[in-house]
């Protein structure tokens, strides 16, 4: 069963034969079925509804373009009112939006997406809270925003992470060196962008 | 900071090769004599990127990767991530599936559990305990095995349902293996619980208020230990969680001592589901009618369930490809992880790893 | 000093009871019949060729991209005993790198594949463990003996018959 | 001392080794027993039959394994450290006697002998902790310094209170001084006690704060590999076995209880090897109670420890041994002092349990039912 050594230290070369053997006979970059892309169903409940009128009302100060995700209320404000939105739903005695589940940062190409997964245990409210960055360098980095670690201690890590993958610069926050990532890492591989092919082998 | 002259303080690497702390974690302490003055978390040892990785694979490939975040609650993992497409998609699992998904998820809530409680024996210095709980995890896994095929990996919860129907003589072995773990549960119950020195170890240590705990975002049974009712299966139910009856142990000091009982009282109450669901499923399909390659319509939805280290959430972009754009886990580990500065603030060296044992951290979670 | 006491007599007690390990290599803890072991392909008996028709199905869905495969014309439909017309070339898993996850037993159309309860087969090299055609065809060829494996589609068969 | 003399202590003492170092290899392999016992495992199995084997096969690989040193490391207090943990605790064992006969030396100050030797190997426990170079082995080292100092005070206490009862020192007066009641009869409390801060004094199990492996990862032998570790080992071995003889000879009775059937026996070597095992049974007992405190218990934290050791082990030894010299003094009977011994212990366990179960339920976990936080939330 000995397997001689410049077999297995082509492993890389084999794995890229493959597909482009096959491809003659079985085409597997064939065009994927026609564009007809639907929407996520919205299925907003009676509270969900509710929600979202409180909602926009509360945050009408900020500009908020309220919507729809399946079964929970996005509400998303200009970057520059973020902070005084989320302190908003922090403390508006109507929301109180105490527990800071997640920040999911989506980078859509054209913008980064910042989603503050937002619940608040007193009243059992769940909400997207949204904001939008512009790139600054060309489609790479180096936004900045400002950190909500001080509305929720918690959001300490989940900044961090944000910055580390796909480097959104959080102004205000004390701390923010690589987390997941180790210290030389260069780019932000949570980006689409990133060159993820080009994967040195050590 | 004033230097202070009585102070001597010394820095001390805790990880990311060290028998306690869990997988591959380093803390940096800060120490005065026993003393702990500051601490600094280091993670990302294991990082394998499996957000990122999830962008390229499809659908019922990224189960997979969903299996390897919290590798000891592998079954919990994969259903949050189908319960997330199938929200997207609008899928009506069948009954008989959802009743075989919460059979399966408890018991690996409680394989979890005994795994947390057998190493926190270990940190603790007592080296008999982990021995109980492995002998019932292994009585699990073989269960799971007969089941799923695999011992941990399973990838057996599949979009819509299940791989397939379980064994014919699943509910059989289902009811002996629960008779079996509650006595088990009871041994290491006696073995630990009241221990005087285990008592001492972790009474008062590590104490959290229930304000603290939600500002900082802790979640699980940390959080339950601070007396928070907060349970993801009550507050917010998915599945068919709205039809059990069962009890949510809260602490009420937020001590180790509480983060180390929570869990083990939680395994009880999920024997009692177990047994209402065995009562409750009926025959039925296990998997709904859906098309061979799944691809869910353009939008996003966030799903989130009680994982035995938490509520574990999944924030899904679909942009109508059979690939996701964007998945991001809210791991629950790395919430409870935060807190670990907090909590560690003026401890001793020795309850370092106490506290951190009682926070049951799975770095493959952590790192994901 | 009850808590104590009663761990004392809690370990005095487990003392006596039979242990629960096994002696590993002398004893072999009951393997159970889904184990999904390391992935093989099957050989149809009865045109005496392999079931797989090299459709690349598996290889896409592989989530670790662990396989590779090619098809040819098959011979023995041109001479008519088969009905395959494509028949699997060269086929090759790297056994390294699988998952066990058994996706590639799911998406297979023709029972081609199949999880065997092999789990020793551990090797000192990176890449050590590449398997071809043949050893994969070989080894389920023992397992199809072993286990009395009958493919889905005559196992469909076989229940009507009964009902 | 004639040449004569001279080689046959040399004799002795060689011999000692050996069999010290058989004794240890078999305690390991008891240990590895009977904890797999203890936690439903079989243990060793693989090397000779039952794995009896196995242990010299680990000193085999101890010993043909390279010798580490750390760069940073004192070299000269490095190497010299586990010597100087190794020969106290092999000294030890020149006074203290299987039987009448069996024993090297049976010196009239045995007892005190014994104890000086017992202590010292804290010398080279801090040595190690500092000439390695590593802060968990200075760590381990200062805490295996204040752990060991400080209940060597209960020990000597306990001892004393002995030394005062018997009016000796010698070991094989005490034993004789046993023959018809044995002081664990007499004294539970001395007992107790010493069997505690012995374990302490051992580091064993739950007093093996120094070389916790899940805090300071062995503490100051974390550094150590190859045949210096194994020396630090063998030490650890030859001390528990030097304090289950110790408790066998100063409690149980020693080579005592079978003196009927020494005298049955008549033959003089037929006596000794009776005695002998008499002995050696209860050491290995003794030995095994440590093993299975070992599977049992967690560990306590360092501050606990020294409250334990200076709040109650030595107040108590000094009442122990205030209560030996009263008996002594007004010449009380035995049942006296033994009845005032078991209502102290007994006391002492009440008094402990009520104050780790201070608050009122004992369980701090309230069950709340998921039903009514849901239809809570719903409403």
């Amino acid at each position: 069963m000995e397997q001689d050594s410049s077999q297995s230290s082509e492993s890389t070369n084999k794995d890229n034969e493959a597909p482009t053997q096959g491809e003659e006979i079985a085409p597997s970059a064939a065009p994927r079925r026609g564009p007809q892309v639907q929407l996520a169903p919205e299925m907003l409940d009676q509270a969900g509804e509710g929600l979202s009128v409180l909602v926009a009302g509360e945050l009408a100060m900020h500009d908020p373009v309220m919507g729809v995700a399946v079964d929970q209320v996005e509400v998303e404000v200009p970057i520059q009112n973020l902070e005084a939105a989320a302190l908003v739903l922090r403390d508006n005695m109507k929301l109180r939006f105490n527990y800071f589940r997640c920040l999911a940062t989506v980078d859509y190409q054209e913008y980064l997406e910042l989603v503050y997964l937002l619940y608040s245990t007193e009243y059992g409210y769940q909400i997207m809270f949204k904001s939008r960055v512009p790139y600054t360098e060309g489609g790479s980095s180096t936004a900045t925003v400002p950190s909500l670690r001080k509305i929720w201690p918690a959001a300490d890590w989940h900044e961090r992470e944000s910055h580390d993958l796909f480097g959104v610069f959080f102004s205000g926050h004390p701390n923010m060196e690589p987390l997941l990532l180790y210290d030389e890492f260069e780019g932000f591989p949570g980006l689409k962008s990133f060159p993820f092919n080009e994967y040195e082998d050590w | 900071m004033e230097p202070d002259a009585n102070l001597v303080e010394m820095m001390v690497n805790m990880g990311p090769q060290h028998p306690s702390t869990h997988g591959v974690f380093r803390m940096v302490l800060k120490v005065d004599g026993e003393r702990i003055v500051d601490v600094e978390p280091h993670i990302g040892y294991l990082h394998r990127g499996s957000e990122k990785l999830s962008e390229s694979e499809t659908y019922s490939q990224v189960v997979t990767l969903f299996d390897r975040l919290d590798y000891v609650s592998n079954l919990n993992n994969e259903l949050v991530f189908c319960m997330a497409v199938e929200k997207l998609m609008s899928i009506d699992v069948p009954e008989r599936a959802q009743y075989m998904r919460i059979i399966l998820c408890e018991l690996n809530r409680i394989a979890s559990h005994l795994l947390f409680y057998g190493t926190y024996g270990l940190d603790a210095g007592a080296i008999t305990p982990i021995m109980y709980s492995f002998r019932e995890r292994e009585r699990i896994q073989n269960l799971f095995e007969s089941v799923t095929g695999a011992r941990m990996m399973h990838n057996f919860i599949r979009i819509g349902g299940l791989k397939e129907e379980v064994p014919v003589d699943f509910t059989r072995r289902v009811k002996d293996l629960i008779g079996q773990l509650s006595t088990a549960i009871d041994e290491c119950d006696t073995l630990l619980s009241q221990n005087e020195i285990f008592l001492s170890r972790t009474k008062g240590v590590g104490v959290i208020s229930a304000q603290a705990a939600l500002e900082i975002g802790m979640t699980g049974p940390p959080l339950r230990a601070s007396g928070v009712v907060e349970d993801v299966r009550a507050t917010d139910p998915y599945q068919l969680y709205d039809r059990f009856d069962f009890g949510i142990p809260v602490g009420t000091n937020g001590d180790a001592w509480d983060r180390y009982y929570v869990p083990l009282e939680e395994m009880r109450q999920s024997i009692l589901i177990i047994e209402q669901a065995l009562e409750q499923v009926e025959a039925g399909p296990v998997v709904a009618q859906l098309r061979r390659i799944t691809r869910p319509p353009k939008g996003v939805v966030f799903a989130h369930a009680e994982n035995p280290r938490g509520d574990l959430g999944v924030y899904l972009v679909s942009d109508g490809t059979d690939k996701p754009y964007r998945v991001k886990v809210r791991p629950p580990s790395f919430c409870n992880l935060q807190a670990l500065k907090p909590l560690l603030s003026n401890a001793y060296l020795a309850d370092a790893v106490i506290i951190l044992g009682s926070l049951d951290i799975i770095l493959g979670e952590v790192d994901r | 000093m009850l808590g104590n006491l009663k761990g004392m007599v809690m370990t005095f007690i487990t003392s006596l009871r039979t242990p629960v390990t096994a002696q590993y290599p002398d004893v072999r803890m009951p393997v159970e019949e889904r184990r999904m072991g390391f992935p093989m392909l099957l050989w149809d008996d009865n045109i005496v060729e392999p079931y797989c028709t090299g459709c690349m199905v598996c290889v896409r869905e592989c989530p670790t991209k662990c396989m590779s495969a090619t098809m040819t014309d098959n011979p023995k439909h041109a001479e008519g005993t088969s009905h395959r017309r494509k028949i699997i070339d060269v086929f090759e898993i790297n056994i390294g790198r699988c998952i066990l996850c058994g996706i590639c037993v799911d998406v297979c159309n023709f029972d081609a594949i199949e999880m065997s309860y092999e789990t020793e087969l551990s090797t000192r090299t990176r890449n050590g463990r590449r398997m071809d055609l043949g050893e994969l065809l070989e080894r389920g060829y023992n397992w199809q003996a072993q286990s009395g494996w009958i493919p889905a589609s005559q196992r469909v068969q076989n229940s009507e018959e009964q009902e | 001392m004639s040449i004569v003399e001279f080689g046959i202590l040399n004799l002795w003492v060689s011999g000692l080794l050996l069999v010290l170092s058989v004794v240890v290899l078999s305690l390991i392999y008891l240990e590895r027993k009977v904890l797999g016992r203890l936690q439903m495992r079989i243990g060793p199995m693989r090397v000779g039959p039952y794995g009896t084997l196995q242990t010299i096969a680990d000193a085999i690989k101890l010993i043909t394994k390279e010798d580490i040193q750390p760069e940073w490391a004192d070299k000269r207090v490095y190497w010299v450290a586990p010597v100087l943990v190794f020969i106290p605790s092999f000294m030890v064992w020149v006074a203290i006697p299987f039987s009448s006969r069996i024993v090297v030396q049976d010196l009239d100050l045995g007892l005190f002998y014994v104890m000086a030797f017992l202590v010292l190997s804290i010398v080279g426990l801090v040595m190690a902790g500092w000439g390695s170079a590593n802060k968990y082995a200075v760590i381990g080292g200062l805490r295996a310094a204040g752990q060991l100092v400080s209940y060597e005070i209960p020990v000597i206490m306990v001892v004393a209170g002995i030394a005062i009862l018997t009016q000796s020192l010698s070991l094989s007066y005490i034993v004789e001084q046993q023959q018809p009641v044995p002081f664990i009869v007499v004294l539970p409390l001395g007992l107790f006690l010493f069997f505690i801060a012995g374990l302490a004094e051992l580091g064993r199990t739950p007093f093996d704060i120094y070389e916790a492996e899940s805090e300071v990862v062995g503490g100051p032998f974390v550094e150590y590999s190859g045949a210096h570790w194994a020396v630090f080992f063998l030490a650890e071995y030859v001390s528990t076995f030097a304090i289950a003889a110790l408790t066998s000879l100063l409690f149980l009775g020693g080579w005592g209880w079978s003196s009927p059937i020494q005298e049955w026996v008549g033959n003089p070597i037929g006596a000794e090897a009776i005695a002998f095992g008499e002995m050696f049974i209860k050491t290995y007992l003794v030995v095994v109670v440590i093993f299975w405190v070992r599977g049992t218990f967690p560990r306590f934290r360092i501050d606990q420890l020294m409250a334990l050791g200076w709040k109650v082990m030595v107040p108590l030894s000094f009442v122990f041994v205030l209560l030996v010299a009263f008996a002594t003094f007004y010449g009380w009977p035995w049942w006296v002092l033994s009845a005032i011994n078991v209502v102290v212990l007994i006391t002492l366990g009440w008094y402990y349990h009520k104050m780790m179960h201070r608050d009122d339920a004992p369980v701090s976990v309230v069950l709340h039912s998921a039903r009514e936080v849901r239809d809570a939330r719903q409403s």
